[in-house]
C-alpha cells in the first residue's frame, strides 16, 4: 500500500523537461515521490511560449499561458513549475491579466473561457522551501551534502522582474542557498548570481552566449565553488553543455558540473544515479561526488 | 443672438449643497466669466461637505425638491483636511440606502467641483436639471405628504359604519 | 417538511449559566446578573435581572430566549445598581452589539461579565413560546448567523453544538428580489410597508444602538424630520433610522421582532451591512473596532458615483 | 420678532440689468419679518454703507440681508459695517444675486424670480441667526523648538532675536545636526563648520535661548498658543553647570575604540566625549553603553580627573514641562541604508549594492567625513578597507531615490549637486585619480547650481555616464561595478578603489512616533505634512506648530534656512498679539443631548474633540460628553454630520439656519 501524499500538485513540466532536460523531469518525479508529494501531470498541458512568443505577439504569448493555467484547473493542488521560463511567463501572464481589464478580455475571448488568475504558481524551490518547509525537507536527508560547495545560480527569470514571481527578493535572494543548505551542502558568497547567461541568444549570438556564460562560470570558480546548482534548463544547457566549448574559447578549465536543484536535493535523500539521470550530465559529475563520498 | 426660450411646462426644482472653498467658489467663477445655465438651482453653502447631514437630502426631496446636487471639493483638496473624505462614505452609504427605498438616483448627483471649474459647474448644474426635467416632477416624496392615511385609516365598510355610528 | 433544529444543548447551558451565576454572585463578582427566565405562560421567556444568589436558578436558556439583553445595559442602566460588575448573559448576536456599545464608549468591558451562550438559533416569533425550534420556525437572522459560538467572553459553557441543517438565507433572498425590481417597485413596496407604521417607536425602544438621550426625530426646533404618524413621516423616521445605524447596526434583529406592525425592518439594516461590507470590507464583528466605517476614511475609497 | 432690514445692490448695472432689483425689494418687503426693504446702486460704497447703518438705527433692525455679489467677495465689508451700526456682525448675510443669477442667467423674468427666492432663503436664513461673541485664546508667548539643525539654529536665532523666548530641544548630545558633519557646501564650496559653529555659538550664548541637548519630546498637550511640553532630558552623567569642557576626562578615557557616529562610524571617541571638537554645549557625555563603569562597576577614572567635580554617575533622566505657544519641527533626515531593509517598511534593501559588506562602498556622508579637515583622516581621501589613496572612483546617484521598485519614488533633491560637489573635492585632493558618475537625471534648478555642475565636468574632469548600476562586487583589492551607459547603449565595468551610493533622503527614524505625539499628520514616507503645498508650506493643519527643513520633504541648505526663516515669521506672527482671535465659526456640544458616544471625535481631523467628565455636587461621575475646543476647531463641521443625536452645533451653520432655508424653497 502507498502511503498517502503529504501534498498534491498539478504539474507543468514544460517542453524542455521533456526534451534537453529529461534528467531535471526523472529527478524531480522521483525527488518528490521520495518526499511524499504527489505531482500529476496536467494533461494536454502545451508550451508556454517561453522567451520568443512575447517577443512575437503578446496576446498569443498572455493566451497560451492562460490556457495552461486553465488546463491546471482540472487537477486539484497549486501549479508546480520546474522551468524558470515557464515559471516566469505563468507568473507574468496571471500578473498582466490581473492589472489590465482590456488584455484580460482579449484573452477570454481568444481562449474561450474564464482566466484563472487566482490559482497559485509556484516554481519548484518554492514548494521546498515554503510550502514543504526546511525544517521538513532537512528531516527527509539521509546522505547529507556534507563537504560540497554549491554556488547556487539564479539566473534572470527567477526572481525579476520586482512583483511578478515574487518569489524572494528580487536582487539579492536566498532562496536556494537555504534549500541547499537544508541538505547539508555548503554554499558560496558569488558575484554573478543573477546575471544573464544569455539564454535568449543561445542560437541566434552565440557569441554573446559565451562571453557571458564565461564571467558566470569564471566567477562560480573564484568564489571556490565545487559545482553549479540551477533551476532552469535554459540556464543549464548553457553552463553544462557549452562548457567545454567556453574553456576551449577562453583557454581554462573549469570542470564545474552543474546540477539540477532537484538532483542535488534527490541526491541528499538518498536516491541513485539511475534515478537522478545524473549519466546525461555533460561535465561529468562523478569524480566530483565521489571525492565527496556521495556516490 | 439669443434663441427665443423655449417655455418648458415643467420647470424643476434643484437645490444644490455645496462647499464654499471649492464648489461655491467655481460657481462664483462661471458667474463672473459669465457663463450661462438654466435657472432652476438653489444654492445652499456650507463650511465643507463634511457637514452636510443626509437629513438635509431628505427634507429637501420632502420639501420638494425634484433634484439634489451635493458637490465639494475634489479629493486631498478639502479646506478642512479630510471633510469630503468623510462626506464621500457617508453619501456612498446614503445614496444606496435612498436607491433601495425607491428613490431614482438620477435624482441625486455628486460632484466634486473646484474653485477653477467654472465650466464644471455649469456643466453639473445643467445635465442634472435637464435629467430631471426629462424625467418629470419628483412625485414620490409629494404624494406621500399628500396622503393621509395611516395604519388606522377607515379603509373598510365594516369600519366605515361603525365609525358613522359614533 | 420542515427540518428540526437540535437545541439539546440548551439543558446544559441553561444548567451552567444558572452554576455559573450562582457562583458570581454569591463570591460578589457581580452585582447582578441580566440574563433570561421562564415566563408566566407555558414555554415563554422573559429577561430578568438577578441580584441575589439564592434565585440564581430562575435563569434558563431556551430557544425563546430571543432578547437582546444588550439594551438593558445601555437605556435602563440607571435602574441597574452601580457598584460592580455586571454580569450578563449573551448570544453572538447580542455580543457584537455590545462589542459595538464598547467601541461607541456606551460600556466598558472591565464593568462586565460576559456569560456567552453557544447559540444553535432562537424562534423567529414567540407568540407561540413553545414551539419547537424548527427551519422553519428559527428566525431569519439565524439562519445567516456567522457567530454561534462568542468569543471573548468571561465565561462559556462547555458544550458542543449540533451541525444544523442548511438553511435558507431569508434576508439575502428578500433583498436580492427587492434590488432586481424598478426603483418605482421598490418605492410602492416600501410604501406599503411604512404606511403600516403606527409610529410607536418600539424599534427604537428595543434598539441597542438607539441610546440617544434625545432622538433626532423627536426634535423640533429644528424640526429635521417630520414626527407625524403619517406616510410622510413614516418615510422619514425609517429612512433616517437606517441611516443612523449604518456601519453600527449589529444584526440582532430585535426591531423586526418588536414591530407590531411587521414592517421587515432588519432588512433596511442588511442592505445597508451589505453595501458597507462590499464598499469598505467593514462587517459587525465580535472584536472591538476603534472606528466605524462612516467614522473613518481612506483616501481610495470608491468615488465612482461622484462626477 | 426680527425686524430684518433687506437691501438690494444693483451694482451698478451689473445685477439691474438681468433683475427687476424693484420688484425683488418690493416683493421681498412683503415676507414675514422683513421690517425694512430698498435698492441701491452700490451698496458697497460709502453711501452704500451709510445707507446701511443708518437704516439699523433709523429702523431698529435686528438682522440684516445684503443680496448683491458673492459673500466671498463682500460678507467682511458688510459684516464690519453691522458691526459699526451696533449689530452683531453674524446678524448680517449675504444673499448672491450676482454670480448665482444676474451674471449667468439672461432672462429677466427668470432671473428676477430666481433672485426673490434666494433673498426669501437668507431671509429665512438669518432669522435664526444669532450672535456670535469673537473667540479669542491667550498666546504664551514662548516657542519650542523640535531639532538642532540648520532650521532649528536659525529658526531658535529668529525668534529669540524678536525678543521671545526660545526652547531648543535636540535629541544628540550635541546641536549641529547633519549640516555640522558635511565638508564643504554646494554651489560655493565654503567650509560647513565655518560657517555654521558661529551659527551653534549664537544660539548658546543667546539670553533668550533655553537649551536642552541630549533630551527628546516626551509628551505634546494643549493647543495653538497653549501647549505644555513634557521633554525628557537624558542622563548625561556630566554636570553642565559645573563642567568647564577642559577635555581631561576624554583624553584619560581607557575605552578608546567606539565607533563615532559623527564620524559615521570611520572614527573613534571614548567612551565619555563630545562628539566633535566644536560641540555646542561643550559638556562632554557618558555612553553608557561602553563605559567600563557602567559596565564593570570599575573604572571611574574621568570621575578622578576631573577637577570641578562634574562626572555623576548617578545622574538620572529628567522629565521637564515647558509651556509654549508655538512649536517648530526642524527635525531634518536621515540617510537611507542599503544593506537592511527597515522592519515594517514598503522600502526594500539593496542587497546588490553590498554597503556594509564591501567596506569600501561607502555613502555620501561618510565621504563628507572623509573629505572633512577635521574628520578621522584629516581631510584625506583614504578607504576605509586600507587606508589607500583611491584612484578610480565611481559615484552611483538615486541610490532608493526615485526607484519605485525599491519602495521610494521621490527624487532626494540634493545628490545631483553633492555628487557634483564630491567629484570636485576628490579631485581637488587626489589630482591623479578619476571620478565616474552614475547618474539617471542630473536635476539642478537652483541659484548657480547648473554651473556648478557643468564645472564638475568641464574642469574637474569627472566623467558622467547615464545609465543605472546593476551590480558591485569585490574582486581582489577592486570593486567591480557593472552598469550601463544608455546614451550610448552599452554595458560598461569599471574596476574602481571606492564607490560612493548617493542614498535617498529619508525621515528621521522615528519621525510618525513624534507627529503622533504632536498630532500632525505625515506621508506614507512619514515626511511631514504641510497644510497647503503651494499657500501655506511651513504650516502644519494642526494651528499652532510650524515646519522647518528635510522633515517635510528633502532640502538643500539655502531652502531649509529660508523655510526655518519663514516658519519663524509665522511663530512670530502669532506671538505679536496677546490674544488670539479667530472667526466664531466653531462646534459647540449641547452637553444636555450628548451620550459619549464621539463619533465626533473619530471623525475630526483637527483633533479638537475632547472628552470632558460631568459630576454632580458631591463629585460623582454623571457621564462623560463630548468638549469641542474652540482653539482648535476648524470649523468644517463634520462632526455634526455625524453626530446621531445632532448634540453639536456649529455656529453659523446650525441644523436651525439650514432647515429654515431649506423649507424657504
Amino acid at each position: 500500500m502507498t502511503p498517502k501524499n503529504i501534498m498534491e500538485y498539478s504539474y507543468y513540466p514544460g517542453c524542455s523537461l521533456h526534451a534537453s532536460a529529461g534528467e531535471y523531469d526523472l529527478s524531480t518525479r522521483e525527488l518528490f515521490k521520495t518526499l511524499g508529494i504527489g505531482l500529476t501531470e496536467i494533461p494536454d498541458w502545451f508550451c508556454c511560449g517561453a522567451t520568443p512568443a512575447h517577443n512575437v505577439d503578446e496576446l498569443l504569448s498572455l493566451s497560451l499561458c492562460a490556457k495552461n493555467l486553465e488546463l491546471a484547473d482540472s487537477v486539484e493542488g497549486d501549479v508546480a513549475v520546474a522551468c524558470a521560463a515557464c515559471f516566469s511567463r505563468l507568473k507574468t501572464t496571471q500578473h498582466t491579466l490581473k492589472e489590465n481589464e482590456t488584455k484580460r478580455k482579449q484573452v477570454e475571448k481568444a481562449i474561450d473561457a474564464p482566466v484563472k488568475l487566482d490559482s497559485k504558481v509556484k516554481h519548484l524551490l518554492e514548494i521546498l522551501a515554503k510550502d514543504l518547509g526546511l525544517e521538513r525537507l532537512a528531516a527527509a536527508v539521509n546522505k547529507p551534502l556534507s563537504g560540497l560547495k554549491v554556488a547556487c545560480y539564479y539566473g534572470c527569470l527567477l526572481t525579476r522582474p520586482t512583483d511578478v514571481p515574487n518569489l524572494d527578493c528580487t536582487e539579492a535572494p536566498t532562496i536556494m542557498e537555504h534549500v541547499i543548505e537544508a541538505v547539508g551542502a555548503e554554499t558560496v558568497a558569488w558575484t554573478h548570481r543573477l546575471e544573464c547567461c544569455g539564454a535568449n541568444f543561445t542560437l541566434s549570438r552565440p557569441g554573446v552566449v559565451i562571453q557571458l556564460t564565461n564571467a558566470i562560470l569564471e566567477s562560480a570558480k573564484a568564489a571556490g565553488a565545487d559545482c553549479i546548482m540551477v533551476g532552469c534548463p535554459l540556464c543549464h544547457g548553457n553552463l553544462d553543455i557549452r562548457q567545454k566549448e567556453i574553456e576551449g574559447v577562453y583557454n581554462t578549465n573549469y570542470n564545474l558540473p552543474v546540477f539540477y536543484l532537484t538532483q542535488l536535493v534527490g541526491l541528499s535523500v538518498g536516491l541513485g544515479s539511475d534515478k537522478l539521470g545524473l549519466d546525461a550530465m555533460i561535465v561529468n559529475p562523478t569524480p566530483l561526488l565521489k571525492e565527496k563520498g556521495l556516490l | 443672438m439669443h434663441p427665443e426660450k423655449q417655455k418648458n411646462d415643467f420647470e424643476p426644482k434643484i437645490i444644490a449643497f455645496v462647499c464654499t472653498w471649492c464648489t461655491y467658489a467655481g460657481a462664483d467663477l462661471a458667474g463672473t466669466s459669465r457663463m450661462q445655465y438654466p435657472a432652476n438651482v438653489r444654492v445652499l453653502k456650507f463650511p465643507c461637505t463634511g457637514r452636510i447631514d443626509p437629513v438635509f437630502i431628505l427634507k429637501a426631496f420632502q420639501q420638494g425638491a425634484d433634484g439634489v446636487l451635493v458637490s465639494g471639493c475634489h479629493p486631498g483638496d478639502c479646506h478642512y483636511i479630510a471633510g469630503n473624505f468623510h462626506a464621500r462614505r457617508r453619501f456612498a452609504a446614503f445614496r444606496k440606502l435612498l436607491e433601495f427605498i425607491g428613490v431614482d438616483l438620477d435624482r441625486l448627483q455628486f460632484s466634486w467641483v473646484s474653485a477653477a471649474e467654472g465650466g464644471k459647474w455649469v456643466e453639473v448644474v445643467t445635465d442634472l436639471t435637464e435629467k430631471v426635467r426629462a424625467m418629470g416632477p419628483m412625485a414620490e416624496f409629494k404624494e406621500l405628504a399628500m396622503e393621509e392615511q395611516w395604519s388606522g385609516a377607515i379603509n373598510t365598510s365594516e369600519l366605515k359604519e361603525a365609525y358613522e355610528a359614533i | 417538511m420542515t427540518q428540526p433544529i437540535d437545541t439539546s444543548i440548551y439543558a446544559a447551558i441553561t444548567e451552567a449559566i444558572q452554576a455559573e451565576a450562582k457562583r458570581l454572585l454569591s463570591e460578589g463578582q457581580v452585582s447582578v446578573v441580566i440574563g433570561y427566565a421562564a415566563g408566566r405562560r407555558k414555554g415563554s421567556v422573559q429577561p430578568v435581572v438577578v441580584s441575589d444568589a439564592a434565585i440564581a436558578d430562575k435563569l434558563i436558556f431556551t430557544p425563546a430566549s430571543v432578547n437582546n439583553l444588550a439594551v438593558y445595559l445601555t437605556k435602563a442602566k440607571k435602574e441597574i445598581p452601580k457598584s460592580g460588575k455586571i454580569g450578563v448573559v449573551v448570544k453572538g448576536c447580542d455580543l457584537k452589539a455590545l462589542v459595538g456599545l464598547m467601541g461607541e464608549s456606551q460600556l466598558k468591558r472591565e464593568e462586565l461579565y460576559l456569560i456567552g451562550v453557544p447559540c444553535a438559533g432562537v424562534l423567529a416569533s414567540t407568540v407561540q413560546p413553545d414551539t419547537v425550534l424548527t427551519a422553519d420556525t428559527i428566525a431569519s437572522k439565524c439562519c445567516e448567523c456567522d457567530a454561534h459560538l462568542p468569543t471573548g467572553c468571561d465565561f462559556v459553557p462547555n458544550v458542543t453544538l449540533p451541525t444544523r441543517p442548511q438553511l435558507e438565507w431569508k434576508y439575502a433572498a428578500e433583498i436580492a428580489r427587492l434590488e432586481a425590481l424598478t426603483p418605482a417597485e421598490r418605492w410602492s413596496f416600501w410604501k406599503e410597508q411604512f404606511a403600516k407604521c403606527i409610529k410607536c417607536y418600539a424599534c427604537r425602544q428595543v434598539c441597542p444602538f438607539c441610546f440617544c438621550e434625545q432622538c433626532l426625530c423627536d426634535r423640533n426646533k429644528p424640526q429635521m424630520v417630520e414626527s407625524t404618524p403619517r406616510p410622510a413621516g413614516n418615510t422619514a423616521w425609517h429612512i433616517v433610522r437606517a441611516m443612523h445605524l449604518a456601519g453600527r447596526c449589529a444584526g440582532c434583529a430585535e426591531c423586526e421582532r418588536v414591530c407590531p406592525m411587521d414592517i421587515p425592518l432588519n432588512l433596511l439594516n442588511r442592505k445597508m451591512a451589505k453595501e458597507l461590507k462590499e464598499l469598505y470590507d467593514y462587517e459587525a464583528s465580535l472584536e472591538v473596532n476603534e472606528k466605524g466605517p462612516l467614522t473613518s476614511y481612506t483616501d481610495k475609497d470608491d468615488q465612482s458615483f461622484i462626477k | 420678532m426680527s425686524r430684518i432690514g433687506v437691501f438690494i445692490c444693483h451694482c451698478g448695472e451689473n445685477i439691474s440689468r438681468t433683475v427687476d432689483v424693484e420688484r425683488v425689494a418690493l416683493e421681498v418687503g412683503k415676507m414675514p419679518g422683513v421690517a425694512f426693504s430698498t435698492d441701491y446702486k452700490y451698496m458697497c460704497s460709502d453711501p452704500g454703507q451709510n445707507l446701511l447703518k443708518k437704516a439699523i438705527q433709523e429702523q431698529k433692525l435686528t438682522h440684516v440681508v445684503v443680496a448683491a455679489c458673492s459673500p466671498r467677495m463682500h460678507e467682511k465689508t458688510f459684516r464690519k459695517a453691522v458691526e459699526a451700526a451696533g449689530l452683531n456682525p453674524y446678524l448680517c448675510e449675504m444673499a448672491n444675486i450676482r454670480e448665482h443669477c444676474s451674471w449667468v442667467h439672461e432672462n429677466k423674468e427668470e432671473a428676477t424670480a430666481k433672485a426673490i427666492e434666494i433673498v426669501g432663503m437668507m431671509v429665512e436664513r438669518v432669522k435664526k441667526n444669532r450672535s456670535l461673541p469673537a473667540i479669542t485664546v491667550p498666546v504664551t508667548k514662548r516657542a519650542l523648538i523640535i531639532g538642532g539643525g540648520i532650521a532649528g539654529i536659525q529658526a531658535a536665532l529668529d525668534i529669540a532675536d524678536c525678543g521671545h523666548e526660545v526652547i531648543l530641544v535636540e535629541r544628540e548630545p550635541s546641536i549641529g545636526g547633519h549640516m555640522a558633519q558635511l565638508s564643504e557646501t554646494f554651489p560655493t564650496l565654503d567650509c560647513s563648520q565655518c560657517i555654521m559653529t558661529p551659527k551653534m555659538v549664537d544660539v548658546a550664548n543667546h539670553p533668550k535661548i533655553k537649551l536642552y541637548t541630549h533630551s527628546e519630546i516626551e509628551l505634546v498637550e494643549g493647543y495653538i498658543g497653549n501647549f505644555q511640553v513634557t521633554i525628557k532630558k537624558k542622563a548625561r552623567s556630566v554636570d553642565e553647570d559645573k563642567c568647564t569642557g577642559c577635555g581631561v576626562c576624554m583624553t584619560k578615557c581607557p575605552q578608546k575604540k567606539i565607533p563615532n557616529k559623527f564620524d559615521q562610524n570611520i572614527g573613534m571617541r571614548t567612551a565619555i566625549y563630545v562628539p566633535f571638537p566644536q560641540a555646542v554645549p561643550n559638556t562632554p557625555v557618558i555612553d553608557r553603553e561602553n563605559c567600563t563603569m557602567f559596565k564593570t562597576g570599575k573604572c571611574g577614572v574621568c570621575q578622578k580627573v576631573c577637577g570641578p567635580g562634574a562626572v555623576d554617575f548617578e545622574q538620572q533622566d529628567q522629565l521637564i514641562v515647558e509651556a509654549v505657544g508655538a512649536i517648530v519641527v526642524a527635525t531634518g533626515f536621515d540617510l537611507y541604508t542599503i544593506n537592511e531593509k527597515p522592519k515594517g517598511s514598503a522600502i526594500k534593501g539593496y542587497g546588490e549594492f553590498g554597503h556594509g559588506k564591501i567596506p569600501d562602498v561607502i555613502d555620501g556622508m561618510t565621504f563628507e567625513r572623509l573629505a572633512s579637515a577635521s574628520g578621522p583622516t584629516g581631510g584625506k581621501i583614504l578607504r576605509p578597507s586600507d587606508g589607500k589613496e583611491p584612484k578610480q572612483i565611481v559615484f552611483i546617484q538615486c541610490i532608493g531615490s526615485r526607484a519605485r521598485e525599491k519602495g521610494i519614488s521621490y527624487c532626494s533633491k540634493v545628490c545631483c549637486m553633492y555628487t557634483a560637489k564630491h567629484t570636485m573635492l576628490y579631485h581637488h585632493k587626489v589630482h591623479d585619480g578619476q571620478a565616474y558618475v552614475f547618474f539617471m537625471d542630473a536635476r539642478t534648478p537652483g541659484k548657480s547650481y547648473d554651473e556648478f555642475w557643468r564645472r564638475s565636468i568641464e574642469e574637474e574632469e569627472a566623467v558622467y555616464i547615464r545609465g543605472m548600476v546593476s551590480r558591485l562586487y569585490q574582486k581582489g583589492d577592486k570593486i567591480v561595478v557593472m552598469g550601463s551607459d544608455i546614451a550610448v547603449g552599452v554595458q560598461v565595468e569599471i574596476e574602481a578603489d571606492m564607490v560612493v551610493l548617493a542614498t535617498a533622503v529619508m525621515p528621521q527614524k522615528g519621525a510618525d512616533t513624534l507627529a503622533q505625539k504632536l498630532g500632525i499628520s505625515y506621508d506614507k514616507y512619514h515626511f511631514y505634512s504641510e497644510a497647503h503645498a503651494k499657500l501655506r508650506p511651513v504650516e502644519c493643519a494642526t494651528a499652532g506648530i510650524y515646519l522647518a527643513g528635510a522633515c517635510q520633504g528633502p532640502k538643500d541648505i539655502p531652502e531649509t534656512v529660508s523655510q526655518a526663516s519663514a516658519a519663524a515669521a509665522k511663530v512670530m506672527t502669532l506671538f505679536s498679539k496677546d490674544q488670539l482671535e479667530r472667526e466664531p465659526i466653531v462646534a459647540r456640544v449641547r452637553e444636555a443631548g450628548c451620550v459619549g458616544c464621539f463619533a465626533c471625535k473619530k471623525v475630526c481631523a483637527y483633533g479638537a474633540v475632547e472628552e470632558k467628565e460631568i459630576r454632580d455636587r458631591q463629585g460623582n461621575l454623571i457621564k462623560v460628553v463630548a468638549y469641542v475646543n474652540p482653539g482648535v476647531c476648524g470649523g468644517c463641521g463634520t462632526c455634526q454630520a455625524t453626530c446621531p443625536s445632532k448634540s453639536v452645533e456649529l455656529d453659523g451653520y446650525t441644523d436651525e439656519q439650514i432647515v429654515a432655508m431649506i423649507e424657504a424653497l
